[in-house]
């Protein structure tokens, strides 16, 4: 019964890790891509080591250390790395409506 | 079966390598086409190694000393892949310090500028 | 278009040659005699469970000596071409560089929580290189990457780079050292049982290779942290 | 202690942990970094030189292990005695390179040291992947090293050679996977114990990986435009580096690996031959200096590449020790010192180079680099070249040979090209050469090549001190240099007596005749040179070398002290000719032609010593009926050095063109090398029926260049063209008389010689007082000199009548002795262009007479004294000459008949004073006045002609003064007779050569993409050139 609901797990993440891949296919400019590839992949590793942890209960301690560390380093990389990528101004997909960033900044720099 | 697998990755990496080196006009990108093959390489000498369903030489309570000879991967490719890659990184920074300085010294990084020296 | 085709004609040839090889690859079912001994001799003459770092601690402990020595010069060699004594980093960031702005706020934070928790896997897997997976290399780029997530939240924060090449030419100093020791007390150059092979599994065994793992892992830490804040604008 | 101190393990702890301290010693202070980098590799060179010297003496090849266990489980080095003569030699040249590089940062030292203990891994090792790693060290430094010139052509040119070597140590890498998975072995010494276990697909790809590896790295034709590119814009000394160790220690890896290769040898050296012929083809068109070096440099590889496989091959061990050794230690020092001196001159382009011309010291330097690397003698490059062509003819391999040769012809040409540019090309006067680094390393590596020469000579089995004689005599005239010339060439002329006579003194029957003969000859008209006060650099050593060696080389009993006194003479003579500054480029024909001459008689030794594997010149007279080939490379090549009717392009430039007193000592000695070369060696004619006929062709050949040469004398303006072309005829006779094959022919031939010494000496030496005197060489200009110049007039006079065969000097006993002797032989053909040659040469003799001395007297010319007493002496000396040899023929014809006797059965009866032959006395009158006779009716015939008008028709020229209108005449059936077919030829074939250089080299784009691309390409070819079709489609 645990094995079943452990691989219904590990199933799940690998279709998280699936969409993944091709939402880093499919979309259209850098910052799209970038949210698609980072939010998918650290749900699909956070489930694929549930199920894990289901099969070998013996690990949970060590694999939750993992899943805080996945949790922890892809956000904030992939945050500073879309930073990046819009301060060397990699253009934004045709219809992209709101650009909050550089609405901050602009406000930030007439203000001071 | 696996090993096989794992060796047609590698040789793809490193013909996809190749490919890339050889179209892209921009220094960077050769320079990327070079570590993928780097890479294809180490993905090819781990797979050389591998015996039949074996797993890691690390004698643990999961490999005891005894049944280490029979069910261990060949550990001499993987301690070679470890230098192959320290190598392979070795090279990579001496290549992007001089694609830094071509760039400083022609503001262009495409490799057709770079024709000086001919005939 | 002769130039694309000539690429292609020579990518496909060198497809047939790879496709030679795989049909001609038969995975091993049993380890090679040499693989086998190495096997069998490390846990038992060297005393170390993880027979990778034996290897590359004792009996191919040169090809490691050729590549620290790799390391170095291509530390010494990126300064070199880059011009040597770079400008201090004085001032802050925007003038140094257009369009720079000050690293966000979820960076620094995200930072404040990770480096730490990197030096200390990067410890743990420098100093369990005979036990567990790991070793000096893998340890050595733990800690770059920790350094490299310091130099891109901090902008002036500079390594001293005094003391990144003091520590590097100390610990190749220090392991050739140990290298001549191994020929004088021991039975070669670079050989491990100088001292006690100790308890098998224990933390202080298999002889100097945590010794050696330990000065690699400074050495090959300082050295890509050299390299990386060679690289910074 | 001092035993383990000095143990080849410690280079590594040397290297290493120098390399690891320097930066702490960086923080001592500056000089302690430069002090540590020197001792560091002071106590490499030591430890190497070391191990070089207990291993000469017979030791063991020292094992190093590491890792405390043996070598299958860990790795282990070896230091053999191969090993440690490429360790030593780049230790030296590092060494010496460090004065390049001390005052640098402490980067540059760390890498400095860290690539010179890298090559000497690569060369140490015996793990495969130990090599991988040492060649990656090695690159690592190459790359870092050249980041120290931050020109952007120099950036570019590293990156390109950055993208190459990666792909090549990928190759290893992959190599060496792949040969694991195959064998599960990393143990060099293991692979080669069981290398038949290297099969299948993987093995067959792995060793081909390895092989493209090591083959790139030593940058082979098509794929080496990136090498190049770095040659040329590398710092000098980074590129010394690079083109001497790393290619040394390359080289090795190769040369370890090849019982791995055994059935890729045969591959191997076909593309170590096309890069070899390419390269050095290519570098005929260089403009640019270091690049020149660079096509040289990777020419010397691929030669390298060459003679190991073949060698191996053969399974000629000792001889592999002599070829590879010596040619990779005169590759090493020399090409290191000649990228030295490109640093110390600073300047890019070849004619640049002529601000070295100023300095005799650093021009000795350059000229012996120069000479070294065309691997001629005393250089260690010759001896090994030596030996490659004696093995490689013991294995039939005659091909290669060819290669070998036609290769190095190409390289000579465009390194002594190089040299006469740097010494004649115009350069600002107060050009200084900026490179600022100095010259105490250059000379050090022209030192070590020549202690090296001497030892491979020693090795090579020519170490007899008489061979190195003139050498030494050029030496110490080179020491007293700074004294005035008159007095230098007095101590030549002593020096030369003395040297000589010791040397002729063990000689007997034709060698001893000839010695004394050329030696005799040579003294008398170099009197001449004293003729001239004015300081001439380097013409004294020069001259006291050639002088030194022509007795020499009668002396020479094997065929490599033949070839060794041979070429000597060539080069002592060419840097004669090149004192001149017009000289320059007719020096280079004569080298080339006389280089060429020099590899057939290379051949003809070789075949000769594969026939009777026996080195001693007296092989020739026991050589077997099949010797056929001998006879006719020896003659091909002499006759290329005598200047026969087709190959006789050189000859009217080289001596013409030279200082006076050298073009006399050329034609009226140094021509006589070739022809004691036909007496040596084509007696071989004797042995076989073939050669008979092949004689007879050879004689037809001498009557052709007589009748050419005397016509073309005719029709020169130029009064020393006219002499050069009359003594190319007077040889023609000499070579016919030897053709023969009888023992009268051979007695004419040395008596005909012993007449043409004579004679062309006074000649020249009367041009040359001519030409001293009236500042003219056009004969219109001259004219009326008798009245002036009284005593050269007589001198000239009997000369001429000496040369022409009138009695009743000797020149009338030669052509009669000739005539009989053809008579005898039954070649009525060639006695009857004998005598019609005569004739044509009575029209130029009686020219030289009539246009120069008598006639009008321009007016210009009342003012001139007679020529100095220093010319006159040698004059009247040989005149005394001639009328010895006229009046008195016994005391030279009878020790010339016993000379021969051992050959051919005397038939020559001594009756008294006169010569009584079989055929009827010679009896000088009666043919005296049949030869009057005849010339009367000729000169009848041409009168009628002339008035009859039918003349001017076929001459189209109008009718003036009888006797010049007369010559006119001549002088266009003359023109008419002799197209320059020759000059066409030869000259059609350099621009074809050159021409073709021009389209190859069009392959290197400057690209780096396409380099690589060449590159993936070469190991297609490789893999398919080496059998891996069958691996592709699986055919079972």
């Amino acid at each position: 019964m645990m094995a079943l609901i452990g691989s219904v797990l590990v199933l799940l993440g690998a279709i998280f890790h699936f969409s993944a891949g091709l939402g880093m296919l499919r979309m259209p400019d850098v910052y799209t891509r970038m949210q698609a590839g980072t939010k998918a992949s650290t749900l699909g590793n956070t489930l694929v080591l549930a199920g894990l942890a289901i099969y070998h209960p013996g690990w949970s301690l060590k694999l939750l250390i993992i899943v805080y560390f996945v949790l922890m380093t892809n956000p904030v990389s992939s945050h500073a790395l879309a930073r990046a990528a819009h301060s060397i101004r990699i253009p934004m997909a045709g219809d992209t409506g709101i650009d909050a960033l550089r609405d901050a900044r602009q406000k930030a720099g007439s203000g001071t | 079966m696996i090993s096989s697998i794992v060796l047609t990755t590698g040789l793809l990496l490193i013909l996809i390598g190749l490919w890339g080196m050889l179209t892209h006009r921009n220094i960077l990108r050769i320079v990327i086409g070079f570590s993928l093959m780097g890479t294809g390489t180490h993905i090819v000498i781990v797979a050389i190694g591998y015996v039949a369903n074996g797993t890691a030489p690390i004698i643990d309570h999961a490999l005891s000393l005894s049944e280490a000879a029979s069910r261990a991967v060949d550990p001499i490719p993987s301690a070679l892949a470890v230098t192959a890659i320290v190598i392979g990184m070795a090279v990579t920074a001496v290549m992007l310090a001089y694609a830094i300085r071509l760039y400083e010294a022609k503001r262009t990084l495409s490799i057709d500028a770079f024709t000086e020296s001919k005939w | 278009m002769i130039r694309r085709l000539s690429i292609i004609v020579a990518i496909v040839a060198f497809g047939l040659v790879f496709a030679s090889l795989v049909i001609g690859h038969t995975e091993q079912q049993s380890l090679l005699p040499l693989a086998e001994s190495y096997i069998r001799l490390v846990p038992q003459e060297l005393g170390a469970a993880n027979v990778i770092t034996g290897i590359l601690l004792t009996y191919r402990a040169f090809d490691t000596l050729g590549e620290v020595a790799v390391l170095f010069m291509v530390a010494a060699g990126v300064g070199l071409v880059l011009g040597g004594e770079r400008p201090p980093r004085s001032g802050p960031l925007e003038d140094r560089f257009e369009g720079a702005r000050p690293p966000s706020e979820i960076v620094q934070t995200g930072t404040q929580i990770l480096v730490p928790l990197i030096s200390i896997f990067a410890a743990y897997i420098i100093m369990n290189g005979h036990l567990t997976a790991g070793g000096g290399f893998q340890g050595g780029a733990v800690i770059a990457s920790g350094v490299l997530l310091m130099l891109l939240t901090y902008p002036q924060y500079q390594p001293n780079p005094e003391f990144l090449g003091v520590t590097e030419s100390v610990a190749g100093a220090l392991f050739v050292l140990t290298g001549i020791a191994g020929l004088i007390a021991a039975g070669g150059f670079l050989d491990n049982r100088i001292l006690p092979l100790g308890q098998f599994g224990a933390f202080f065994s298999a002889g100097t290779i945590p010794i050696l793992s330990a000065l690699l892992g400074i050495k090959v830490g300082c050295e890509l942290s050299v390299i990386l804040e060679r690289f910074r604008p | 202690m001092v035993e383990s101190l000095l143990h080849p393990l410690n280079i590594f702890i040397v290297g290493l942990g120098g390399g690891f301290l320097i930066p702490l010693f960086y923080r001592l202070g500056k000089s302690w970094v430069a002090a540590a980098f020197v001792l560091a590799l002071a106590a490499m060179t030591l430890i190497s030189g070391y191990a070089l010297f207990v291993l000469l003496n017979g030791a063991a090849p020292i094992e190093i292990l590491t890792g405390g266990a043996k070598p299958p489980y860990a790795i282990n080095l070896r230091m053999g005695l191969a090993e440690s003569i490429f360790a030593f030699g780049v230790n030296l040249v590092a060494l010496f390179g460090a004065a390049y590089v001390a005052r640098e940062g402490y980067g540059t030292l760390l890498l400095y040291l860290l690539l010179v203990m890298g090559i000497q891994g690569m060369v140490m090792t015996r793990d495969l992947f130990n090599l991988f790693v040492f060649l990656e060290i090695v690159s690592i430094a190459t790359y870092a090293l050249l980041g120290l010139r931050d020109a952007p052509e120099a950036l570019s040119a590293t990156f390109k050679l950055l993208m190459a070597t990666v792909l090549a140590s990928t190759f290893f890498l992959i190599g060496t996977l792949l040969l694991y998975a195959a064998t599960g072995i990393l143990n060099i010494d293991e692979l080669i114990a069981n290398r038949s276990s290297i099969t299948g697909p993987i093995g067959f790809a792995a060793l081909i990986f390895l092989l493209a590896c090591l083959l790139l790295e030593l940058k082979p034709f098509p794929a080496n435009g990136w090498g190049l590119d770095v040659y040329e814009t590398a710092r000098s000394d980074v590129a010394a580096i690079i083109s001497g160790g790393v290619s040394a220690g390359v080289f090795f890896g190769l040369l370890k690996l090849l019982p791995l290769f055994e059935d890729q040898l045969e591959l191997i050296a076909v593309l170590g031959a096309i890069t070899f012929v390419f390269s050095n083809l290519i570098g005929l068109q260089q403009t640019k200096a270091q690049r020149l070096l660079g096509y040289s440099s990777i020419g010397q590889m691929a030669l390298l590449t060459i003679a190991a496989p073949l060698l191996y091959q053969l399974k000629a061990g000792d001889a592999m020790f002599l070829v590879v050794g010596g040619l990779f230690i005169n590759h090493l020092f020399a090409k290191v010192g000649l990228f030295w001196l490109a640093g110390y001159v600073g300047k890019e382009r070849l004619q640049d180079w002529a601000v070295l011309a100023r300095r005799p010291g650093t021009i000795l330097v350059f000229g012996i680099l120069i000479v070294a690397i065309s691997g001629l003698p005393p250089f260690p490059g010759f001896w090994a070249k030596w030996q490659l062509i004696m093995t490689l003819a013991a294995g039939d391999l005659y091909v290669w040979i060819a290669i070998v040769l036609v290769g190095s012809l190409l390289e000579a040409a465009y390194m002594f090209r190089w040299f006469s540019l740097a010494l004649h090309s115009p350069a600002e006067i107060d050009a200084e050469p900026q490179g600022q680094s100095d010259l105490f390393p250059i000379f050090g590596m022209a030192l070590l090549l020549v202690a090296s020469g001497y030892l491979a000579g020693e090795l090579a089995g020519l170490a007899a001190p008489w061979a190195y004689m003139p050498l030494a005599a050029g030496l110490v005239l080179y020491m007293l240099a700074r004294l005035p010339s008159g007095m230098q060439c007095l101590i030549v002329l002593i020096l030369v007596s003395a040297g000589g006579t010791s040397l002729i003194l063990s000689l007997s029957g034709i060698n001893f005749l000839f010695a004394m003969l050329l030696l005799a000859g040579g003294l008398v008209v170099s009197i001449a040179c004293l003729a001239r006060a004015d300081p001439r650099p380097g013409f004294y050593p020069l001259l006291a070398v050639m002088l030194l060696s022509l007795p020499a080389l009668p002396r020479a009993m094997t065929s490599l002290e033949f070839i060794f006194i041979w070429e000597l003479i060539t080069l002592s003579s060419y840097f004669l000719i090149l004192q001149r500054t017009e000289a320059a480029s007719h020096a280079l024909q004569y080298l080339l032609f006389s280089l060429a001459a020099a590899f057939f008689l290379l051949c003809a030794f070789a075949v000769l010593q594969a026939q009777t594997d026996s080195v001693s010149l007296s092989a020739l007279r026991v050589a077997g009926p099949d010797s056929a080939p001998v006879f006719v490379l020896l003659a091909i090549g002499l006759l290329i050095k005598a200047g026969a009717v087709g190959v006789h392009v050189w000859l009217p430039g080289a001596y013409a063109e030279a200082d006076d007193d050298v073009s006399a000592l050329l034609s009226a000695v140094i021509s006589k090398v070739s022809i004691f070369g036909l007496l040596v060696g084509t007696y071989v004619a004797i042995r076989s029926e073939v050669s008979l006929n092949l004689a007879l062709v050879m004689g037809w050949i001498g009557m052709l260049t007589t009748l050419a040469g005397a016509m073309l004398a005719a029709r020169q303006d130029d009064l020393k063209r006219m002499l050069a072309y009359s003594s190319m005829s007077q040889l023609g006779y000499i070579v016919a008389a030897i053709a023969l094959m009888s023992h009268l022919g051979w007695v004419t031939a040395l008596y005909l010689v012993a007449n043409h010494l004579l004679v062309k000496g006074i000649l020249f030496l009367v041009a040359a007082a001519i030409i001293l005197r009236t500042g003219k060489r056009l004969i219109v200009e001259l004219g009326g000199l008798a009245g002036v110049m009284p005593v050269t007039f007589t001198t000239a006079a009997i000369a001429i009548v000496a040369m022409s065969g009138l009695p009743p000097l000797a020149g009338f006993g030669g052509k009669w002795l000739l005539l009989s002797a053809m008579i005898e032989k039954g070649w009525y053909g060639p006695a009857l262009m004998t005598l019609l040659a005569t004739f044509v040469g009575f029209v130029y003799m009686a020219r030289f007479i009539q246009a120069i001395f008598l006639g009008p007297r321009k007016a210009a010319r009342d003012a001139l004294t007679e020529a100095p007493i220093t010319l006159l002496i040698p004059q009247i000396l040989l005149v005394a000459g001639i009328f010895l040899m006229s009046f008195f023929p016994k005391l030279l014809i009878a020790p010339i008949s016993e000379a021969i006797d051992p050959q051919f059965a005397s038939t020559l009866v001594w009756q008294g004073m006169s010569l009584e032959m079989i055929y009827g006395y010679w009896n000088p009158v009666p043919v005296m006045a049949f030869a009057v006779i005849v010339s009367a009716i000729l000169l009848g015939l041409f009168w009628l002609l002339l008035r009859s008008g039918w003349w001017a028709a076929i001459a189209r020229v109008e009718i003036g003064g009888m006797r010049s209108s007369l010559y006119q005449g001549l002088k266009t059936v003359f023109t008419m007779l002799t197209p320059p077919w020759a000059q066409g030829l030869w000259g059609g074939l350099a621009t074809a050569t050159t021409a073709s250089a021009e389209r190859i080299r069009m392959l290197y784009t400057g690209n780096g993409q396409t380099y690589n691309l060449y590159i993936l390409y070469y190991f297609l070819a490789l893999y398919i050139a080496g059998g891996g079709l069958r691996h592709l489609w699986p055919t079972d």
